[in-house]
C-alpha cells in the first residue's frame, strides 16, 4: 500500500500534518505547483503535479513520421528533436532578430541579376526593403522597421521560410 | 492518388487526417500556429509549417498563408477538416486556380448549400420536406389562420421584425390562434413599430437526425445512414449516436431517398452531411441544412458501418471511386460518441485552457480515442474548448451505454476541468436510457438541477 | 448473474477482465502480489486483496491465497485468465468445492484436454484428424515403409530413445526412406543404446491455426471461425490475424465442423481454442492441441466477429445462453495483433524490465490497445514479458496492415526496450504482407539477418 | 520552437553548451537520471525522465471502481486515494511489525469463548501463538518468530487481512 508507505516516511520527522494540509489548501487556491521552505534544520518542499516540462520534452522529440517512410527532406520544418541551428549558438552574432511575417520562398535580390538588398555590415533605415518573401506568386518586400546595422543573414537564397523563422539579425 | 495533403486544420481532426494520410501511403503536412506548436498533429506528419500566431485569424482563417505553406511543401491537395476554412467556397476557388486539389466540394455547391434559402429551395424543388409555412408575411389573423390549417397545428406565428424573444408566439390549436396571432402582432407594433406577422410549423420536441452522404466521379451517390445529434446545449452537440434510437427502418429510408435525391439533384462530390428535425413521434422531418464537408461526429458512422469516411474523402477527391466496401456496407452494432471539451460543466460551462498534468485515457475493446492532446501539454485559450472525441462501439446500444459509462470512469484528466462529470449524469440518466431525448433536453435538465 | 467476480491473474488480461465486468455490471476483485502493486488492473477494479511476493508460486499460483481472497471479499466466481492456474483442473475442484463458480470447463475436461494422449485419442476417436504415423515403434526398415506408405511422404522417422535432434531423420520419399532409417536407428543406438524407431506423417512449413469455440449450457456449441498464429518465435506468438491468410473458405468449414464435433463429443462448455498444424499447400489439417481457457489473441476474433469472448464466458458459467448476436455472428474485416514485449528483439531477445519514461500509445481509428501500464509504470522481473498487446481492425487485410504499420510508428515507449521495431520489421516484409509465412519464417528470418 | 526557447532560456546565464552536452552524454551512457554539481555560486541540476513518483501517485490516486458504481464497503483494501488508518499515525507506538504472511480472516483467540492469545503489554516468546488466520476453512497459527513485547494490535477481531498487512507490533 504505497500511500501508507509514503506517509510511513513523513511520520519519521516531527512535522504537523494539519500544518502541510493549510500549505496544500493554499497551493491549491493559488494555483501554486512547488512549495519549498528552508529554516534551520528544518526543509520542506511540496511539489504538484508531473514534471511536465520533461513530459513536453519527451514528446517532442518523437521522430516526426515515426521514422518509419523515408523522412521528406525539406528545410522548412526542423525536425523537432534536433537541437536547432542558428540563433542560440554560443557564437551566435548578437542582435535583435528580424522574423518572418509570412511563409513563403526568401530571396535576397529582386531578381537573379540585381544585386542583393543588403549584407551582413551594411547599415539599414526604417522602411528599407530587406528581401523578398514570394508566395502565391506574389513578390513581399520585407521593409525594416527600424535603423540599426545587419550582423548575420540567417536563411539561404530560395529557401522557404515559416512564419516566425528568423531572417536578420539587427544591431 | 495524392502524393502529398496539407491538412489545414487542427487538433484532433488534423490528426485524423494526418492518420488516414498515413494509411494511404500519402504523405501528410501539418500547418500550425504558434499556439499549436506542441499538439500532437504537428508531431506526426511527415512534416509541418507554422503559419501564423494563436489567433485563427491570422493562421488557421488565412488562404494565402496556408496556401504559400502548400506551395513551398510540394502539397498537391489540402484537406480542410471542419470549421475555419472548410465551408468557404472562396478558399476552395483559390485552391483551384493554385492547381491544388481542395478535397470536398465544388466551390460553387459549397455557395448553393451555404446560402439558407437556396439550399432551402432546393431541397423543396426535390420533395424534401421543409419545415412549412406562409410565403412571407400574411394579411391578417383569418389569412394566417388559414395558412395555419394548411400546414397543420401547432404552428409558430412570428412577427417578420421581431427579435429577442417579442413578437413570437405559438398557437398549438385553432381556438387560441386568433388570440396568439393578435397578441404577437400588437407585441411587434408596440416593440418595433412593424406588426406584420408570418406563419411557421412549430415542430414540438425535435430531434436533430442527420444523413451521412458520399458521391464520387464515378456514378456513386450513396448515403451511410443516420446520426442522432439530438443531445445538444446552445446548439452544441455533447454526445452523437448512430444509429438513432428513435428513427424506424420506414423513417430512415424514406430520408435516406430524400438525401439522395438532394444530393443528385446538385451534382454532389466527396462527403456530406443534411441536418434535419424530426418530430418527437418519429414520423416526420424536415430540410434544415446541409454541411458541405466532414462533421465532427464523423466517427460514429465509421463505426457502425466499418467504414472510413476521411479516406473515401482523400479517395474520391483523387478521382477514385467510393471502395467496394462501403458501396456495399451494412450497419452492425451501435456507436456512441461523447466531445471531451474543456470546460467547466459546473459553472456555466466556462471555458478551462491549461496545461494537463494528467492524461490518462481509456483503452480496451470498443473504445476510440481521437485527440491531439496529452500528458504535460498546454490546451491554448485561441480555439474551441474540444480536446478529445471518445468513441465506443459495441454490439447494441446497451452495451455500448455500458461501454461508454466503464469509459468515462476511467477517462483521467487533472489539471483542467471537462465535461466528462457531466456527461457521465447524462449516461447515467433515465432519459438517456431509454433514447428519449430532444433538442431541448439538456437545457431543460439543467434548468431543473438549477431547482434543486 | 454473478455479483462480484474475482480476477486471478494479472496485467492486461486481468484489466480485459475487469473492464467486461463493469460493463456486464458485475463487481470485480483483483488480486496482486507486491510486485503488482501499481498495475492499473489494480487500480481500476472495484476490490483488490495482496495475496503474496512478487514470485508467481508465492502469489498468483496459489490457490489458496486466491480462494481466501475470495472468501474475505464475498466473490461468487474466478476468472483465471490465461497462463498460471488457468488450466489447474485441481484449481477448478477446489473452486467447485468452494462453491465459487470457476469461469472455464468443468475440472474433468480440463483434465481430459491437458493429457496430450487423452486428447489425441478423442479427437482420433470423432474424425478430427491428427499427424498420421505408426502405432508405436516399426519392426524393422521394411515395416517402416510400409507406415510411410500409408501416411503417405514426407515421413519423420524418430527413435524412441532419440533427443536433441539425434536419432531424428526425415524421408522425403520412398528412396530414401531405408537409409535413413538405419541412419537413425544406428544414430540411436550409438547415441543411447536403443535403435527403435517409430514414423510420424511430416508436416512440411506448417502453418498454426487455431479454431475459437464457445459452448453453454443451453445446447450452443459454435465456433467463430480462426486465427493464424503462425508467426512465432521459439512457439511464441508474435503476430496473429483473424481470418488466416491461407485458408480457403472450404477448409475453413471442413475444420470449423471437425472443431464442433470434438467439442461436442466431451460435452465442453465455455470458451476454447482447438490449435491446429495446417499444411502449406492449406489442403489438409492435424489437430494439436485444445487450450480449455482465453487465449492471449482473442482480441482478433472479438474484432472481426463483433463479439466480447470475455463476456460471453462470464455469461455461460452464470448459466447463460451465447448472446444472441454471437449466435448469429458474421465476420467483417480484418484484425491484426501485435504483441508488445519487453524484450530486446536486437539482443537475442532478453527482457527488458524497468521503469518506462514516456508510455504513448496510438489511437484513432480501429486501434486497440489493451495494457496494464502507462508512463511511469515499473515492468517487475517477475513475470512474462508481455506488457501490451496492439490490435488494429479494418475493412481489409492489407488496410489493417497499413493500421499496423500506422500504429507502430506512433507509439512511443522510453526506458525500456521492446519489440516494437521487429514488428515493424515483419509487417513491412514481402511475405508478411502476401501472407506467405510459416512457423518457421521468424527462425529463418533472423538466421538470415545474422548472416548478412 | 520550444527547444530554441528552451535553449535561448540556458545560453542567458553564462554555461558552456558544450559542457552540458558532455554530461548529458555521460549521462546517457551511465544510465543517470540526475545530475546534481554545486561549485562556489554555481549550481546545475540535471534532471532526466519524466518525474515518475509524481506520475505513479496521481495515478494510485484515481478513484477505484472510477467512483461511478456504488463503492462497495469492505475492510481489505483500503481506498487507495484515501490516508491509510492505522501504522503511520504519528503517536504510532514504536516496535517492529509483524506481517500477515497469508491472506484470511484474523482471530485473536482459538475460539469465542477463549481468551485472547495475547494482549498490548504481554511478552512473548518465539513459536509462541500469536492469532489464527483463518483460509478456507483452516484456522493457521500464527506464531511468533522471535521474542519482544507486543506494543500494538494493528488489526480488529474477525476482520480480513490480506498479504503483508500489518496484525502486531513488538519491541
Amino acid at each position: 500500500m504505497p500511500p501508507e508507505q509514503s506517509l510511513n516516511n513523513l511520520s519519521t520527522t516531527s512535522v504537523d500534518l494539519t500544518e502541510i494540509r493549510k500549505i496544500m489548501k493554499l497551493m491549491d487556491e493559488h494555483g501554486l505547483s512547488q512549495f519549498q521552505f528552508e529554516k534551520e534544520d528544518f526543509n520542506l518542499k511540496l511539489k504538484k503535479g508531473t514534471d511536465l516540462e520533461e513530459i513536453q520534452k519527451l514528446l517532442r522529440s518523437l521522430p516526426s513520421g515515426g521514422g518509419q517512410a523515408p523522412a521528406p527532406v525539406t528545410t522548412v520544418a526542423p525536425a523537432l528533436g534536433a537541437p536547432p541551428a542558428a540563433v542560440s549558438e554560443p557564437d551566435a552574432p548578437a542582435g535583435e532578430e528580424i522574423s518572418s511575417p509570412m511563409v513563403g520562398t526568401f530571396y535576397r535580390k529582386p531578381s537573379p541579376d540585381d544585386p542583393d538588398f543588403i549584407n551582413v555590415g551594411d547599415t539599414i533605415s526604417e522602411g528599407q526593403t530587406l528581401c523578398i518573401i514570394e508566395a502565391m506568386k506574389v513578390m513581399n518586400e520585407i521593409k525594416a522597421e527600424r535603423s540599426g546595422t545587419i550582423t548575420q543573414i540567417c536563411v539561404d537564397e530560395g529557401t522557404p521560410v515559416q512564419y516566425g523563422d528568423a531572417l536578420f539579425r539587427v544591431q | 492518388m495524392f502524393s502529398r495533403v496539407l491538412v489545414a486544420n487542427r487538433g484532433e481532426i488534423a490528426l485524423r487526417i494526418i492518420r488516414a494520410c498515413r494509411e494511404l501511403g500519402v504523405e501528410s503536412i501539418a500547418v500550425y500556429s504558434e499556439a499549436d506548436i506542441d499538439s500532437m498533429h504537428v508531431q506526426l506528419a511527415d512534416d509541418s509549417v507554422c503559419i501564423g500566431p494563436g489567433p485563427s485569424k491570422e493562421s488557421y482563417l488565412r488562404p494565402d498563408r496556408i496556401i504559400a505553406a502548400a506551395e513551398i511543401t510540394g502539397a498537391d491537395a489540402i484537406h480542410p477538416g471542419y470549421g475555419f476554412l472548410s465551408e468557404n467556397a472562396r478558399f476552395a476557388e483559390i485552391c483551384d486556380s493554385c492547381n491544388i486539389k481542395f478535397i470536398g466540394p465544388s466551390a460553387e455547391v459549397i455557395r448553393t448549400m451555404g446560402d439558407k434559402n437556396t439550399a432551402r429551395a432546393t431541397a423543396t424543388a426535390n420533395g424534401v420536406p421543409v419545415t412549412p409555412g406562409s410565403d412571407g408575411i400574411v394579411a391578417d389573423a383569418v389569412d394566417g389562420l388559414k395558412v395555419a390549417r394548411e400546414v397543420g397545428f401547432p404552428v409558430m406565428i412570428k412577427a417578420t421584425a421581431g427579435g429577442g424573444g417579442r413578437g413570437m408566439r405559438p398557437a398549438m390549436n385553432e381556438n387560441e390562434f386568433k388570440s396568439q396571432f393578435q397578441a404577437a402582432s400588437k407585441e411587434a407594433e408596440a416593440c418595433f413599430n412593424n406588426g406584420d406577422c408570418y406563419i411557421e410549423k412549430l415542430v414540438l420536441e425535435p430531434h436533430h437526425i442527420e444523413f451521412q452522404v458520399l458521391a464520387d466521379d464515378h456514378g456513386n451517390y450513396l448515403h451511410l445512414g443516420e446520426r442522432d445529434c439530438s443531445m445538444q446545449r446552445r446548439n452544441q452537440k455533447i454526445i452523437e449516436e448512430c444509429p438513432s434510437p428513435l428513427i424506424s427502418p420506414e423513417l430512415r429510408e424514406r430520408m435516406g431517398e430524400a438525401s439522395l435525391r438532394l444530393i443528385k439533384s446538385i451534382d454532389y462530390r466527396n462527403a456530406g452531411t443534411i441536418e434535419y428535425l424530426v418530430n418527437a413521434e418519429a414520423t416526420d422531418f424536415y430540410f434544415m441544412e446541409m454541411n458541405t464537408r466532414i462533421q465532427v461526429e464523423h466517427p460514429v458512422t465509421e463505426e457502425v458501418m466499418g467504414c472510413e469516411l476521411i479516406k473515401e474523402q482523400i479517395r474520391i477527391a483523387a478521382g477514385e471511386p467510393v471502395s467496394e466496401h462501403v458501396l456495399g456496407v451494412e450497419p452492425r452494432g451501435h456507436a456512441i460518441e461523447c466531445r471531451i471539451n474543456a470546460e467547466d460543466p459546473y459553472n456555466n460551462f466556462t471555458p478551462s485552457p491549461g496545461t494537463i498534468d494528467l492524461w490518462y485515457a481509456p483503452g480496451g475493446k470498443g473504445v476510440r480515442v481521437d485527440t491531439h492532446v496529452y500528458s504535460g501539454y498546454t490546451v491554448p485559450p485561441y480555439y474551441d474548448s474540444m480536446i478529445a472525441k471518445l468513441i465506443v462501439y459495441a454490439s447494441s446500444r446497451e452495451v455500448a451505454i455500458a461501454r461508454m459509462k466503464r469509459a468515462l470512469s476511467e477517462f483521467t484528466i487533472r489539471g483542467i476541468k471537462t465535461t466528462i462529470p457531466f456527461q457521465q449524469e447524462i449516461i447515467d440518466h433515465p432519459d438517456f436510457i431509454a433514447g428519449k431525448y430532444d433538442i431541448a433536453w439538456v437545457e431543460k435538465y439543467l434548468k431543473e438541477k438549477e431547482l434543486e
